[in-house]
């Protein structure tokens, strides 16, 4: 019997989720376990950095990458993962386009550690911030420090394939599991690098089995505020803006099946550059006005529209971050 | 019930006491709360603009803002050319933030500022718009029956244009009359100006305007020219004499306010409406309510 | 760019600037002038008042009753088909000759307003009886006779009140005004 | 900040009906603007997707420049309304990124407003030469593998604002 | 496979090359921008010379060129050209791009470092679009030799004369119970003075007897489906309660109706007709129509006289007719649906509606025609005093801020003839008050002479208001007109018998809806839009729909019937062609990735988009798309590209534009 194919995975800015959407697949994990050799899963198993940096590069055959990259050193492992993988797989929204973890480019990191370290939520009468290294007896001691802006894996080591979702729904990881399985049997062949997988082709709307029509929004509105919601009627139809219409189908229209609106976790749609842009196109396309002041006063129905466009995508759009982030950091 | 900031103007303390009278009566019988602005200051007629155009617009605004500070947000005069200021005022404080800068930053010194909340009618308006004609004509005790009114707008009252209102041929006082049971003559010069604002300054202008006004009522065989306002009523009553010397015409036509046709329609005492003030009496006229 | 300003341009400055005054957009139509109840107590007609100014007829414009003689009826104004609002444009050039001192002689309108705003300065009210002697005598012995007669009647009428009125916060009021035109520093 | 030697960078979509025959006027009648504004024509200003202005913001232009043709006179009867709503909405994103609206315009410019459309670009280079530099494209030079280089990831360590450690 | 790419700067003699720095920047692409395929850069003097095409030619024949950009003038000016000199070398014409740096660089600009940088810029900018162009080939589609006329006044009846004449089929659909439109309604048309119903009756009889044409009457288009060369009408025939097989129009149903009917639309309220009626004697068709909101039968189910007496076997009265629904196919449609008289009431000092004697313009054609109410003589409302002296007022309702801003250029040339009629009718005293006096045709200002020598009396003076409160004695019982005579500066008062109001012309109340059906728009003032307001009156934006006559803007007969003969001529140009070829520039839905959210659906204009309810997709008619990209632009789900304007070659353009292609190699 010849051995077995490496597997890891790896969590860096993340809520830990995608870790538990894994553990989420049931007996699929055992599958996992048959059929690969898991050398490096922090959250399951214990490791050390240098033994995965003994390790021949190329080595692992498949990685489950995990959040973003916050700190150096979530830039060092995405950098290590990638020499010694051969396929390494942003896995989760967090890697793919930054998630929430992202939503902290709308801020310079000093204003965040300040917040962090220096607000009234915080016990600091002292005004004591933590130092990135430190001497003590036995040497130097670092802790990791932040980049001026979060960036998905992507924008740091070259990536094979992504599968969004926050977390990616479990039974397209079993999917993914299964075909590289297959794939090692011989039994299937691999999609095209680059690939986004574990994905539907269109968007989150063609999954949705609401009622749609030619859609005219006089009022933006949020869904607690309009009584009562038709159940059969697409969301953005009865006013409250539902990201659906721009956001890769997958997860089986899970938001508007449970009657909320879809907030985009999947992200763009196949070729799409910027996800916050088709959104911006969407919603005004159905705004029903034609003078600015109409225009405004429905757009006033949106009321945080940087959030509403970018709330899973802000690191991974055209412009990344805010502009102060961007420029200061 | 709604309060109304109602500011008289200077004519209803003096020229026009009958119409102040006869205003606060038929409010309080149709039950429309005015309250009276305190310390308002006169709104300058048609004399301020010539002078200085953001003082005129600040006199107006203070007043405005003495009834915003009450915490009144309907703005009522009696006086047509009141109205038309505070209207206008109003209006172009709420659509440039230029002007109501300038003139909060005067307000400023008096303790004042302006949000702008004002909606600004004149007195006819609200008794039409707010309490109704169906209402009004339940009121009527006293019918005017018979009673041929001529309905003067004026100027001031319509114009220039305010929103969408017809500025040429309205019927909104013809209908108040009907309501009142009295018969509105068909008034070829009902919103032709009286030349109030000349009467001072150009006298031979003013009397002819007043002249053809008058003219138009007797052809029209009015029995009484009913007003909106105290300006075109003085002009119309007290210079009747006048336009008689200068045109060799014999016109003794009265001329009433519209709330003191109300008022007797409502079966409010004349003396309570300040009847008996006339110059040119009315009291032949309305002989069928004494 | 020191080119200099046409009179059209220095009268559409005088007036209230949000109404876009396109008072070069006249057509000589004479729809003002038809509807004008004054017009026949003008030297000039308002359309030829206009016609003056787009030509840059300053001191003719300037030595003309016309704008004087305007009721400010506004009827003109409603009717005007080039959206030119001309009571406004009239009350603009009274404030321009009153500004610049030139106007015909004679007229009661300019010394009226003058006084006029005096008194509300003064009092925060008007009071007609204060106002009468400013302008009185101009309409000549007969005019006061006149005058006097109408008075009378009013004031056996109990129409004119004997004593001129005055707002409580005239202090106040006062400092107002100082903010927007000069009457003098307070006493 | 106000640098005296900036030139700005703008991106200026046209409508290939109006505001490119504008353009085009301008240029026939010899009319002068600044040459800071490099056009791209679409058919029509309802083509005006709002990634094109994201990729020019981030790719280092320093404003952009949409123009149509009046409300009303659309060659395709009423895209330009599109336009304009998405430009509303698209300020309000920007707005919430940090970048000052006043980066992306919207002019409306028909075919004979060669004049218009000259001032219109002279007035908006100069609005952006004001607000400076927007400094996105330097950011985003990407090393062989197209990724952003080591160096502008630069890491934070000791912001000199940040207090000192205070010995117990 | 690599492309290769040929650059072009033209000098256009010292145009471009005296503020750009030609040589420069030519040999600029082809070293910098050589990673990107540019494998030749050269200069020029005048590239669109023949011998400057031939450039172009030989390189690709020599070289293989795949892509070509000239940076030139504008393409508006030579795209053509030189996508025929690719075309003429075996290349793809849409794989040619022009870029302007003249008209938008050298003319526009005066600092040589900045132009020619600029140059540069704009030349990388055509550089990374090009690459992603693709090779299109137009789109060819039959065309249908059937036309479609709506509106039977002179224009449509003119248009469909033309085309049936040339042996084509036409099916002119007319709302009123006979065409003739508002011509019909006159007596005397000028500048010449003919009897409107001697010009008009001929051709409206030709109208009934074509063999070419189908007319239907009382009818309206209600949709209309498909796209040029092949278009669907869905109409509504309405029930006449008249068989038309049998009617012989012998007029005696509406003779015997007892139901009088004050006729606003015809006689425009001065006469009355029957319930059951034909509007005119030489209405075509001769068949009457029933009033069914007037007839008593219908009203309370008794009095059947007309069927009563109608002499035919069988019976042409029928009362169970219902209205009918046809398909009319056709290739191309011309839209002649005309105008509405401006609503003189609106302008209440002038006193229509309240002052008997305040006369439409209509109601006094009405009033001069023969066959009118007064039977031709010219009368006061009480129908028989003769006017002594009338007023004309001109610009009623046109040239105003407050009602329409446009000259409705008729009414001048309008009130002269009414002056006319009046003085040779009645010899009374005829005042015209004018702004201005508007002439510009042939024999125009000749009839303007006529009038004055006849003593036509001229006031230049827009009129201010009319009463009839008298001031004066001789005021008494007339009607007063105020204005001012402008060329003598006072304000005058006239007293006349009679007033008649030149009331200007509007778009027809519907001509919103009406234009969304076919799929084209109204401009600021509501006439529909052409396609070029001199170059293409007749054209609209929407391919194969033509318009002709007043609903293109203000005009007189002699124009009207000019644009129907045009709009004709463009029609059968069209049939002559057989198939018609469409620019490839067109967008097209990705079913797969189209989730069918229908984002799309509202917002194409000429209603190109559908949604296919059993798949869940939106589709797109490439026939109807006319290329303006707003739905590429919207669909969120990136599912709808655009041949010729992509995203791909947008974005590459604007990295382009930029110089983001100058450090790396991307090839
Ligand atoms: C008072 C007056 C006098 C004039 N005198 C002269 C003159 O002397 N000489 C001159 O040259 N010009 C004159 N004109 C101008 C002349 O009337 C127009 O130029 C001409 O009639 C325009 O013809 P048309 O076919 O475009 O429109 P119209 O005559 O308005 O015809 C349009 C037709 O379309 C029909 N229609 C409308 N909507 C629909 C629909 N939705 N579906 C089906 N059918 C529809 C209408 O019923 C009508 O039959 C005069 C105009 C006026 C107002
Ligand atoms: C100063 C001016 C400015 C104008 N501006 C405008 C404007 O801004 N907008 C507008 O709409 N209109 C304008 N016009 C009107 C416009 O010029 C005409 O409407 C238009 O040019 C008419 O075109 P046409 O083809 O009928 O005649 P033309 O342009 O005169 O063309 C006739 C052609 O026939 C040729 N020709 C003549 N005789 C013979 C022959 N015997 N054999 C062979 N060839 C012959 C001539 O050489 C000429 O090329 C303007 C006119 C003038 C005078
Ligand atoms: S509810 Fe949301 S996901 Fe469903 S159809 Fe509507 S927009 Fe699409
Ligand atoms: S009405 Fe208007 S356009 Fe006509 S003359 Fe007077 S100001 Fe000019
Ligand atoms: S506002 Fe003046 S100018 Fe105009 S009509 Fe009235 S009086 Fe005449
Ligand atoms: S459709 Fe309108 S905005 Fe678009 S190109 Fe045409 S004219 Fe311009
Ligand atoms: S049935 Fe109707 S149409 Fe026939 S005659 Fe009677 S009223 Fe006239
Ligand atoms: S044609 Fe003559 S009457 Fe008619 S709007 Fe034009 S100028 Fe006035
Ligand atoms: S907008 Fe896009 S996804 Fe939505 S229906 Fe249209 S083509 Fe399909
Ligand atoms: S590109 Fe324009 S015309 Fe074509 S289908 Fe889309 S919206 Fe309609």
């Amino acid at each position: 019997m010849t051995a077995k194919p490496k597997f890891a995975m790896y969590w860096a800015a993340s809520c830990g989720g995608c870790e538990i959407a894994v553990l989420n697949t049931h007996e699929k994990i055992l599958d996992v376990d048959a059929n690969f050799d898991v050398v490096f899963w922090p959250v399951a198993m214990d490791a050390k950095y240098k033994d995965v940096e003994a390790m021949e590069d190329g080595s692992i055959l498949l990685t489950l990458f995990n959040g973003s990259i916050r700190n150096d050193e979530n830039e060092r492992l995405a950098k290590l993962l990638r020499q010694k993988s051969k396929l390494l797989v942003a896995f989760g929204s967090c890697a793919c386009e930054g998630c929430i973890p992202g939503l902290a480019n709308l801020s310079p990191v000093g204003d965040i550690v300040h917040t962090a370290f220096n607000t009234i939520t915080t016990d600091n009468p002292h005004g004591i911030y933590p130092r990135t290294s430190f001497d003590v007896p036995e040497g130097e001691l670092h802790i990791p420090t932040l980049a001026k802006v979060v960036r998905p894996l992507e924008q740091v080591v070259d990536v094979d394939y992504f599968m969004p979702g926050c977390p990616p729904e479990s039974h397209q990881i079993a999917a993914v599991i299964d075909l590289v399985i297959k794939v090692v049997k011989g039994e299937a062949e691999l999609p095209p690098k680059g690939a986004t997988i574990g994905v539907g082709d269109s968007t989150v709307c063609d999954e949705c089995p609401r009622a749609r029509n030619v859609k005219l929004i006089k009022e933006f509105t949020r869904i607690q505020d309009i009584a009562p919601v038709d159940p059969t009627l697409c969301i953005l139809e009865q006013g409250v803006p539902c990201n659906g219409p721009a956001t890769r189908s997958g997860c089986n229209a899970r938001c508007p099946q449970a009657g909320a609106q879809c907030i985009g976790c999947y992200g763009p749609a196949e070729g799409v550059m910027d996800y916050g842009a088709r959104l911006i196109t969407a919603f005004a396309s159905v705004v029903d006005a034609t003078t600015p002041e109409e225009i405004d006063r429905i757009l006033d129905g949106i009321p945080d529209p940087t959030g509403q466009v970018y709330r899973f995508n802000l690191a991974g759009s055209l412009l990344k971050a805010n502009r102060e982030a961007w420029i200061k950091g | 019930m709604k309060q109304y900031a109602y500011y008289p103007g200077c004519s209803l303390e003096s020229m026009a006491t009958s119409y102040n009278l006869s205003t606060l009566e038929v409010a309080q019988t149709l039950g429309v709360e005015l309250k009276e602005i305190k310390d308002w200051n006169c709104c300058g007629a048609t004399a301020y603009f010539p002078v200085d155009e953001l003082l005129a617009h600040t006199l107006v605004a203070r007043n405005l803002a003495l009834a915003e500070k009450d915490g009144l947000s309907d703005f009522v005069a009696p006086c047509s050319a009141c109205y038309k200021n505070a209207y206008f005022t109003n209006a172009y404080l709420k659509k440039d933030p230029d002007l109501a800068e300038h003139i909060n930053y005067a307000l400023e010194a008096d303790n004042l500022h302006i949000n702008g909340t004002m909606t600004v009618r004149h007195l006819i308006e609200v008794f039409i718009e707010d309490v109704g004609l169906d209402e009004i004509g339940k009121k009527v005790t006293h019918p005017l029956k018979g009673l041929r009114v001529a309905p003067y707008y004026g100027c001031q009252l319509l114009r220039p244009r305010k929103e969408n209102q017809n500025v040429e041929n309205p019927q909104f006082f013809e209908n108040l009359l009907s309501a009142l049971g009295a018969e509105a003559v068909d008034y070829p010069s009902k919103t032709r100006c009286c030349g109030g604002s000349l009467i001072v300054t150009n006298r031979k202008a003013a009397l002819d305007m007043v002249h053809i006004l008058l003219q138009d009522a007797v052809n029209r065989k009015a029995d009484v020219i009913a007003t909106t306002c105290p300006m075109c009523n003085v002009n119309l009553e007290v210079y009747q004499n006048q336009v008689n010397r200068e045109f060799g015409t014999q016109y003794s036509i009265p001329v009433m306010y519209f709330t003191q046709l109300m008022g007797v329609a409502l079966g409010i005492k004349p003396a309570k409406l300040g009847i008996g003030k006339e110059v040119v009496s009315g009291e032949p006229a309305l002989a069928f309510a004494y | 760019m020191d080119i200099e300003m046409s009179f059209s341009e220095e009268i559409a400055n005088v007036m209230y600037a949000s109404h876009g005054n396109p008072i070069t957009d006249c057509l000589q139509c004479g729809t003002c002038s038809g509807t004008c109840p004054a017009a026949e107590f003008m030297d000039h007609t308002p359309r030829t008042i206009i016609g003056l100014i787009n030509a840059g007829y300053k001191d003719e414009v300037l030595a003309s009753n016309t704008f004087w003689s305007c009721a400010s009826c506004y009827h003109c104004t409603v009717r005007c088909p080039a959206g030119i609002d001309i009571a406004d444009m009239m009350y603009a050039l009274k404030r321009y000759s009153m500004w610049k001192g030139e106007h015909q002689e004679g007229l009661i309108g300019p010394v009226f307003a003058q006084s006029f705003v005096k008194m509300i300065v003064d009092s925060g009210r008007s009071y007609e009886p204060l106002l009468a002697p400013t302008y009185i005598f101009k309409n000549g012995p007969r005019g006061l006779v006149q005058e006097m007669q109408t008075a009378t009647g009013l004031m056996l009428k109990g129409r004119l009140p004997l004593l001129p009125k005055k707002i409580k916060g005239l202090k106040k009021f006062r400092n107002m005004v100082r903010r927007i035109i000069p009457i003098g520093e307070p006493t | 900040m106000t640098d005296n030697n900036f030139e700005p960078t703008i991106i200026g979509f046209t409508c290939n009906w109006c505001s490119y025959r504008a353009a085009d006027l301008a240029g026939t009648a010899r009319m002068k603007y600044a040459p800071n504004v490099r056009l791209i024509r679409m058919m029509c200003s309802g083509r005006l997707d709002p990634t094109f202005v994201l990729r020019a913001l981030s790719g280092g232009a320093d404003g952009v420049m949409i123009t149509g043709c009046h409300p009303g006179e659309c060659h395709y009867i009423e895209q330009n309304y599109k336009a304009l709503r998405r430009f509303h909405l698209l300020r309000r994103v920007l707005a919430g990124l940090g970048i000052e609206p006043e980066r992306v315009k919207l002019v409306w410019a028909s075919a004979a407003e060669g004049a218009k459309f000259a001032a219109e670009t002279t007035a908006f280079v100069e609005e952006i030469r004001k607000l400076g530099p927007l400094g996105w494209g330097k950011g985003e030079e990407k090393d062989e593998g197209g990724r952003i280089k080591d160096e502008d990831s630069s890491f934070i360590t000791h912001p000199s604002s940040f207090g000192e450690e205070v010995s117990a | 496979m690599t492309e290769k790419i040929g650059v072009y700067v033209c000098h256009c003699g010292t145009n471009i090359a005296g503020t750009v720095d030609v040589k420069g920047v030519a040999e600029w692409a082809a070293e910098h921008l050589k990673h990107r395929g540019v494998v030749i850069g050269r200069e020029y003097k005048f590239m669109c010379s023949s011998l400057g095409q031939e450039l172009v030619e030989n390189d690709i024949k020599e070289l293989g060129l795949t892509r070509v950009i000239v940076a030139a003038c504008s393409p508006h000016l030579h795209e053509k050209t030189f996508r025929t000199a690719c075309k003429n070398a075996g290349l793809n014409p849409y794989l040619c791009e022009m870029v302007s740096i003249r008209e938008q660089v050298s003319w526009v600009h005066t600092d040589k470092v900045a132009a020619t940088e600029k140059s540069k810029a704009v030349i990388s900018g055509g550089v990374e679009r090009v690459l992603h162009n693709e090779a299109l080939e137009p789109i060819r589609v039959p065309i249908h030799a059937d036309t479609l006329v709506v509106g039977g006044g002179i224009a449509g009846i003119q248009a469909a004369l033309e085309i049936a004449d040339a042996g084509y089929h036409v099916c002119l659909v007319e709302r009123e119970p006979s065409i003739g439109g508002h011509m019909a309604q006159f007596d005397k048309t000028f500048p010449t003075l003919d009897c409107a119903a001697c010009i008009l009756t001929p051709k409206m009889v030709e109208i009934g007897s074509h063999p070419n044409i189908t007319l239907l009457t009382w009818s309206e288009v209600e949709k209309v489906d498909g796209f040029v060369g092949n278009f669907t009408a869905t109409i509504r025939k309405k029930a006449s309660y008249v068989n038309t097989d049998s009617c012989t129009g012998c007029g005696i149903c509406w003779e015997k109706c007892p139901k009088k009917v004050v006729d606003d639309v015809f006689e425009a309220g001065l006469g009355v007709r029957k319930a059951i009626y034909r509007p005119f004697a030489q209405a075509v068709p001769k068949y009457p129509v029933m009033d069914v909101e007037n007839c008593t039968y219908f009203k309370n189910g008794k009095c059947k006289a007309c069927q009563l007496f109608c002499p035919t076997e069988p019976n042409s009265i029928n009362f169970e007719q219902k209205d009918e629904i046809l398909e009319v196919q056709a290739g191309n449609i011309i839209l002649a649906t005309g105008y509405d008289l401006f609503d003189t009431t609106r302008i209440p000092q002038y006193g229509y509606g309240k002052l008997p004697n305040v006369f439409t313009s209509i109601e006094f054609e009405r009033m001069c025609n023969a066959a009118g109410p007064t039977e031709g003589k010219v009368v006061l409302r009480d129908m028989k005093t003769t006017p002594k002296s009338v007023v004309v007022v001109h610009c009623v309702g046109s040239r105003d801020e407050n009602y329409n801003k446009y000259c409705s250029s008729i009414c001048c040339m309008q009130s002269l003839k009414f002056a006319h009629l009046v003085m040779e009718r009645t010899g009374a005293e005829v005042y015209n008050c004018y702004i201005d006096i508007r002439t510009p045709a042939k024999d125009y200002e000749e009839f303007y002479k006529r009038v004055l020598e006849e003593g036509g009396h001229f006031i230049r003076g827009k009129v201010a208001e009319i009463t009839d409160a008298a001031r004066l004695p001789e005021e008494e019982g007339k009607l007063i007109v105020q204005v001012e005579d402008t060329l003598i500066g006072k304000q005058r008062r006239i007293p006349v018998d009679m007033v008649i109001l030149s009331a200007g012309i509007e778009p027809r109340q519907d001509a919103k809806e009406v234009g969304k059906l076919f799929g084209i728009a109204c401009g600021a003032s509501g006439w529909y839009t052409e396609k070029h307001p001199k170059l293409d009156p007749v054209a609209t934006m929407t391919e194969g729909i033509y318009i002709a006559g007043c609903v293109q803007g203000p005009k007189d007969i002699p124009a009207s019937v000019a644009q129907g003969a045009a709009a004709a001529a463009r029609v059968l140009g069209k049939i002559q062609q057989g198939v018609i070829a469409l620019e490839p520039i067109k967008a097209s839905i990705n079913e797969t990735q189209c989730s069918g959210c229908r984002i799309c659906n509202g917002l194409c204009p000429f209603n190109a988009i559908s949604f296919i309810e059993d798949d869940k997709v939106s589709s797109i008619n490439p026939a109807l798309c006319q290329g303006c990209g707003t739905c590429v632009a919207a669909c969120p789900a990136g599912a709808i590209s655009g041949t010729g304007f992509s995203d791909a070659q947008i974005i590459a353009q604007i990295d382009g534009l930029l110089l983001r292609n100058l450090e790396e190699a991307r090839v």
